[in-house]
């Protein structure tokens, strides 16, 4: 391998290993058991639904929908929970189904009816923005609020829903990694493992290449490209999940920068070991290099406005030197 | 003719990365003459084409067009200076979204003195001033997406032929054409060699070259290897010269079917077309031939159960076969090395190894997971059996040359063992030597399975079959055993279809 | 009984939105149309949804409607201040909430942002003594996030021993969940912070969070303002951090802002400002009173139920029941 | 043409009309020559960042960053006014040299440094959503406000430059006709006839569908895709500046929603007239079409998270529609 070869298989890392030294030299407190956790924490939302919209892209789409797929989930999981009283399995399962159904109807859209990915989880997108809504009428759901009719909604978030936000496992150093962390390690191996090595995940970087030629190799092109929009839209209801056992409450939101930072860490990938495709291992790095950023930022007291320059500043440097470099398309 | 060179190449040099494609090749083309270049796959040719016409940069080596100096830094460049060129990758000619006329119009549109308004009343005009010399009969306003491969290299080469060239390049123009449109292409070359035109013409067919060429050159690994141009031409020199070594022309043995594989009974595959009925037998290679448009890739895609028949029967090794998907056929033992190997054959994203393993993925997984050793062990094979020019397996499927890619496409499906094998124009861009190659590995595995061969080019069934069925109108007409064909009977068969593409 | 035009049902007024998502806003809406419902007022909800150029067209959208009343909720002055100004010349009364149009013949409804801030800050003082070390969220450019900013400013400089450590903020949604992060790291950074002042519930819940998440819960005490159930239950919890919140009832705002509406409608002046005065909530109350949602809340702190604000005789209480 | 043929062609247009026809039944002054101008007027900035992003679309790219372009050159609007007290010209010059830099440095990442145009435009987005609260340190600008430095800044909107958001010119009925919807109007034929009837035109759509093809009849296709991304910045920066003129202030909190409507409209766009790709005539339909579904529904006293709904709803059912219909793609 040529220098250049290394730079763009490693360039990136070596950015990443370079913001940490910068930030634990900078940073009082940036280096500690505790912050690496919480840095995985702080992404362990977003990460989860990249991980998710990955697999669209790997399949030759996109799905605008997760940050909504995401807040759905979220209010269904305190509405089921609130509203109708009932435990925590069928809160999750609920969310799980929710992510599922909108992932199916996606895919149904796109593979059966032809609409444009774009077009049809931008569509989604606002339709579930409006339509977790409607039940309470645009309130927030907690314990104790009025629902629309005047009666009051007297179920809880169950202890063990709850403990899915803040329950933390002992790791050398007790209470120190929390579910979302673990559960957002565990989905990316997974995810990573069943793109890179199962023939499934072959054959959806095959569709996503070259649909035609996948289906004359025998490929049932339209099961994998729904399944993608599944697995995408399960993983996001999953950070819905998240979200909603870390904030107690259904919270009124759009779930705007839950995609766009899912999005950034999933195309932020691209460029991880020069892949210059998409890929879980690169979505994952993305996922931190975000959080480290932000946290190492935030740690310096830098004002919220300057981390949106910075993150756009280093994701397009380092995108550029990725990318020029590695050639790809060049003659 | 034969006088002051219009356009000369000298000591042209081009590498990708480590590997040397052209070292040191000089060239002459000289007006009213056609120069034909013929290289095996891999050769450099097209890597010279590109070069001359401003897509690539290159080394080192100059270039001169009317005594002047030539460096194109863009294809537009090239044109304007009266280089024109059409590319052997057909879907790089035509924008598919667009309808005919602009497409033929399309490089009007650019460059200085270009009318700034598009008046679409003015360029179907200029359309129909370009398709009707070259004998197009198209409706302009089709969409390119909606033509068949024949009809979309036809509207490639009308928009050069439109520019009134100095020098006009042809990589490959009638690996996708039928004989009639062929003729049509060599009519025009004619007159516009008399028109002081230079052109150069690459294929790999002979009969192209001995219609048209006035002069041979012969590329071999990157270098000319030899330059033709007493009459009467030395063809077979021309071959050994481009591939370094004489080319034994084996007769094939005919051999007679054994037990039959497929039964095929009344089938029909187009409304109105008459049905047909066919027995393949095991160990027997028989070639479908016809022109262009007369539905042999709609029966193939019937066989891999791509589409549905309107009636009939097929059975395979006896039990009855109704594929629904190319998934079922494929688990039924029936693989379709399908034609235009860019649409429906390579997964660009994938190198080699990986678009060898594409269809047996369930075969070389154990519990999903792939089993990655037998993958490169397979591809590795593959390789050496086919002689596929490359560095090694990881190879991405954009460095090889045309007719390497397409042997990746035959290895693909030859990895392993069906009962019924279907290639579809699998000779697409390959040399003479590695058609004969191919076409040795597909007799010499022949036994076992039945192989079933689709292709327009008379010559290819002739070199490969056991027996050569004609189609025309949807159904076969004709069937002979290769020994002995009564070619006049043959052309005739083959004449009796419509003269014009489907499409 | 009551005075014309509220003799006869059917009175039309228009509710022109700046921003509606969120529970104050949703609060907000529905004390505007229970004072409505009461008076017999037809009402019209015109949402802008943050998009102040619609906002102003919408005061002209409702002046083509015909209606004999505007309340304008939110906005911003420049773009609002010629539309309100529109409807004066219309002949329409309009009373703006929240947002300042300039204009000496329309009343301003406010929860008076700077009140909400000082009460907050008066109870940590309380609590923690004159010198703390203060985490601070804060994002510029929201116009009662700046108001509150102000009494902030001041506070400091009247306690010289109230440091403020860090600030931080953001409004990327949900907004809880990206404060928690932030907060998390300014901890992590600032083992020193004592007290947080989060002027707006959104970001206390965010703050509570990351507290609750670094273990921090009992060295840290939250100061906040806004209210809603699910703030009621976070400040509820055994050992929450979360020790006051200054708030407005919002649907009370809502029924003040017809209320006046309503008088200039009537003949009546309700003053050119109309100030609801805001309560300040503690923890200890919450849990002496035994508290547990807004509706507890409304009953068992009267102040906060209902302000005796733009309330002339003939005026109905929604409220009452 | 068949009836399935009329349907794909003229199902929207339908779809359209039967809307106005429903709203005018049920909503009391949907029809007035001041709601039809208002409606314009609504989608009016919106309709500009999708002409532009129509751009972008038709060379096969995306711009992510035209809501941020907008923000951007709507800040710098004020701040060249209120701080630096410059008069409407050089606000005016400013905002549109600045989306054109934009662009061009879009057009750059893309052609010349091969980043995709998703991630270029992502970057671009969160480096300017940071820049341009950077001058201010986040403070939305108007006159007196307070600079970081304590100064006090008191230069003003002039005249001239607000007559740009209000203004109306006499149409039939006196001030009718605002100024920003004679600039959608005039950017919207400009634009399609640009693309329509021009070769530049022509030939960007030559570009979006096949890159080689177009550049090996000579096209020089860097500069088209650069010129896109141009187009697409400028438009946008036009947007700012309406938004500017029509707010009277640099108020960071607007424009949230501009990026996600602008593409909304530009991707309904594909369905109108059957024509399945960009194209500007489509683009304007959609933002028209989006502009009268909300005011019907506000007329109608729908609450806001309805409208989300329904625009979902409308949206993907009016694209399964055309899409299904037609059968692109269908083998
Ligand atoms: N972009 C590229 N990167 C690396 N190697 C390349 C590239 N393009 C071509 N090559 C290599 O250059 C050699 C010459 O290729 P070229 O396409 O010119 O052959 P050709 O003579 O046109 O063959 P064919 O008859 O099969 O079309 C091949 O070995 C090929 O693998
Ligand atoms: N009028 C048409 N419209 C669309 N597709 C067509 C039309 N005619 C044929 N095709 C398609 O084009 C392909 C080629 O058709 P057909 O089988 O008739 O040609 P062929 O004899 O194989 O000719 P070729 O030599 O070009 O392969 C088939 O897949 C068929 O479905
Ligand atoms: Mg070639
Ligand atoms: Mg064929």
């Amino acid at each position: 391998m040529t220098l250049r070869d290394y730079a763009i298989r490693y360039g990136f890392i070596v950015l990443l290993f370079g913001l940490i030294a910068y930030f634990a030299i900078a940073a009082d407190g940036f280096v500690s058991p505790q912050s690496a956790v919480f840095i995985f924490q702080s992404v362990a939302i977003t990460g989860v639904l990249a991980l998710g919209v990955t697999a669209t892209l790997v399949v030759g789409g996109f799905d605008l929908s997760i940050g909504s797929v995401a807040t759905s989930a979220m209010m269904a999981a305190a509405y089921v929970m609130v509203v109708l009283e009932q435990n925590v399995v069928v809160a999750v399962l609920v969310c799980l189904l929710i992510g599922a159904i909108v992932g199916l109807i996606n895919g149904w859209l796109i593979v059966y009816m032809r609409v444009p990915d774009l077009l049809a989880t931008l569509g989604m997108m606002f339709l579930l923005v409006g339509l977790q809504r409607i039940p309470t009428e645009g309130r927030s759901i907690a314990t104790g609020m009025t629902m629309p009719d005047g009666s009051v909604a007297n179920g809880k978030f169950s202890d063990a829903f709850l403990a899915l936000g803040r329950h933390r496992f002992d790791f050398f150093i007790p209470n120190l990694i929390p579910v979302s962390v673990v559960v957002l390690i565990v989905l990316a191996v997974l995810i990573w493992f069943f793109l890179e090595y199962t023939r499934f995940g072959r054959m959806m970087y095959a569709v996503g290449s070259n649909e035609r030629a996948a289906e004359l190799a025998g490929a049932p092109v339209k099961a994998y490209k729904i399944w993608a929009y599944v697995i995408s839209g399960v993983f996001a209801s999953i950070g819905g999940i998240l979200l909603a056992a870390r904030l107690g409450r259904g919270d009124i939101a759009s779930g705007n920068n839950l995609l766009l930072d899912a999005v950034a860490a999933a195309l932020i990938g691209y460029a991880v070991l020069g892949a210059a495709k998409p890929n879980a291992f690169g979505t994952a790095i993305g996922a931190l290099f975000v959080g480290i950023l932000l946290q190492g930022l935030t740690m310096m007291n830098a004002p919220y406005y300057t981390q949106d320059f910075v993150k756009g500043v280093v994701l397009v440097v380092a995108l550029v030197f990725t990318f020029a470099l590695s050639g790809r398309g060049r003659r | 003719m034969g006088n002051d060179a219009v356009f000369r190449v000298g000591g042209l040099r081009k590498s990708f990365g480590h590997i040397e494609v052209l070292g040191g090749v000089s060239l002459e083309l000289h007006a009213g003459e056609i120069t034909v270049l013929m290289g095996a796959n891999g050769a450099g040719k097209s890597t010279l084409v590109k070069i001359i016409s401003g897509v690539y940069d290159h080394a080192g080596g100059t270039m001169h067009l009317a005594g002047e100096n030539f460096e194109p830094n863009t294809p537009a460049e090239a044109i304007r200076a009266g280089v024109v060129t059409v590319h052997q990758n057909i879907n790089d000619g035509v924008v598919a979204d667009l309808d005919v006329a602009t497409n033929l119009t399309l490089d009007r549109l650019s460059g200085k003195g270009a009318p700034l308004l598009f008046n679409p009343g003015r360029v179907r005009r200029e359309a129909r001033a370009v398709a009707d010399r070259m004998g197009l009969a198209i409706d302009l306003k089709a969409r390119i997406s909606d033509l068949s491969l024949a009809d979309r290299q036809m509207v490639a080469i009308a928009r050069a032929m439109a520019h009134q060239p100095k020098v006009l390049i042809l990589d490959e123009p009638t690996s996708s054409l039928s004989s009639a449109e062929a003729d049509r292409l060599f009519a025009l070359l004619d007159r516009l060699r008399e028109q002081g035109v230079a052109i150069l013409y690459i294929s790999h067919r002979m009969s192209d070259i001995r219609r048209l060429a006035d002069r041979i050159v012969s590329m071999r690994d990157g270098v000319i290897s030899g330059v033709f141009d007493k009459k009467p031409l030395d063809y077979e020199g021309a071959v050994n010269a481009m591939l370094g070594r004489k080319i034994h022309l084996d007769r094939i043995e005919v051999r007679n079917a054994a037990k039959p594989v497929l039964t095929i009974e009344g089938l029909r595959i187009a409304p109105g077309a008459k049905p047909i009925s066919l027995t393949l037998g095991d160990g027997e290679v028989v070639a479908i031939t016809g022109l262009v448009g007369v539905g042999k890739t709609a029966l193939a895609e019937t066989l891999f159960g791509l589409r549905k028949p309107l009636s009939g029967t097929m059975r395979l090794n006896g039990s009855p076969y109704t594929p629904a998907s190319a998934g079922e056929a494929i688990a039924a033992g029936v693989f379709l090395v399908a034609k235009d190997r860019g649409e429906n054959g390579i997964v660009g994203g994938f190198n080699i190894q990986e678009n060898i393993s594409l269809p047996f993925h369930k075969r070389m997984s154990r519990f999903a997971v792939l089993k990655r050793g037998l993958e490169r062990a397979t591809a590795r094979r593959q390789i050496a059996d086919l002689g596929i020019v490359c560095r090694s397996e990881k190879d991405e499927m954009t460095t090889l040359s045309g007719g390497n890619q397409q042997k990746v496409m035959v290895a693909r499906w030859m990895a392993q063992d069906a009962r019924l094998f279907i290639l579809d124009e699998p000779f697409q861009g390959v040399d003479i030597s590695a058609r004969r190659d191919i076409a040795a590995k597909l007799r010499a595995s022949a036994n076992g399975r039945a192989t079933l061969l689709f292709v327009t080019e008379l010559d290819e069934a002739l070199e490969t079959a056991d027996r050569i069925l004609v189609m025309s109108e949807q159904t076969i007409v004709g069937e002979h055993r290769n020994a002995d064909v009564d070619l006049d009977r043959l052309l005739a068969e083959v004449a009796g279809g419509p003269l014009h593409s489907a499409a | 009984d009551k005075p014309a035009p509220f003799d006869k049902p059917g009175v039309k007024i228009a509710l022109v939105r700046y921003l509606s998502t969120g529970d104050f806003f949703q609060a907000y809406l529905s004390g505007v149309e229970s004072q409505s419902k009461a008076l017999g007022i037809d009402l019209r909800v015109l949402d802008s949804r943050q998009d102040a150029a619609l906002q102003s067209d919408m005061v002209d959208q409702a002046i083509a409607l015909g209606v004999q009343g505007i309340i304008i909720q939110h906005g911003l002055t420049e773009s609002m201040k010629d539309a309100a100004q529109r409807a004066v010349d219309a002949g329409i009364k309009v009373v703006a909430f929240d947002v300042n149009v300039e204009n000496p013949k329309i009343p301003q409804i406010e929860q008076s942002d700077k009140d909400l801030a000082r009460l907050a800050l008066e109870q940590a003082v309380k609590d923690n003594g004159e010198s703390w070390n203060a985490g601070y969220v804060y994002v510029a450019g929201i116009a009662p996030l700046d108001r509150r900013n102000e009494t902030w400013v001041d506070v400091k400089k009247k306690y010289a021993g109230i440091k403020e450590v860090a600030m931080f903020g953001t409004l990327d949604n949900p907004i809880a969940n990206s404060v928690a992060n932030q907060a998390r790291s300014v901890l992590q950074a600032n083992p020193d912070i004592n007290v947080m002042f989060a002027p707006y519930d959104e970001f206390a819940k965010g703050v509570k969070i990351a507290v609750d998440e670094a273990g921090l819960n009992k060295k840290i005490k939250i100061y906040s303002a806004d209210i809603s159930t699910s703030d009621i239950a976070a400040m509820r919890e055994t050992d929450s951090a979360w020790a006051a919140t200054a708030a407005t009832n919002p649907a009370v705002v809502g029924q003040v802002s017809v209320r006046a509406l309503a008088q200039l409608l009537a003949g009546e002046d309700p003053g050119h400002n109309v100030v609801v005065p805001p309560t300040l909530i503690t923890q200890k109350d919450l849990i002496d009173k035994d508290i547990k949602n807004m509706e507890d809340l409304s009953a068992k702190l009267p102040q906060f139920a209902h302000a005796d604000v733009a309330m002339p005789a003939w005026m109905p209480n929604p409220n009452a029941k």
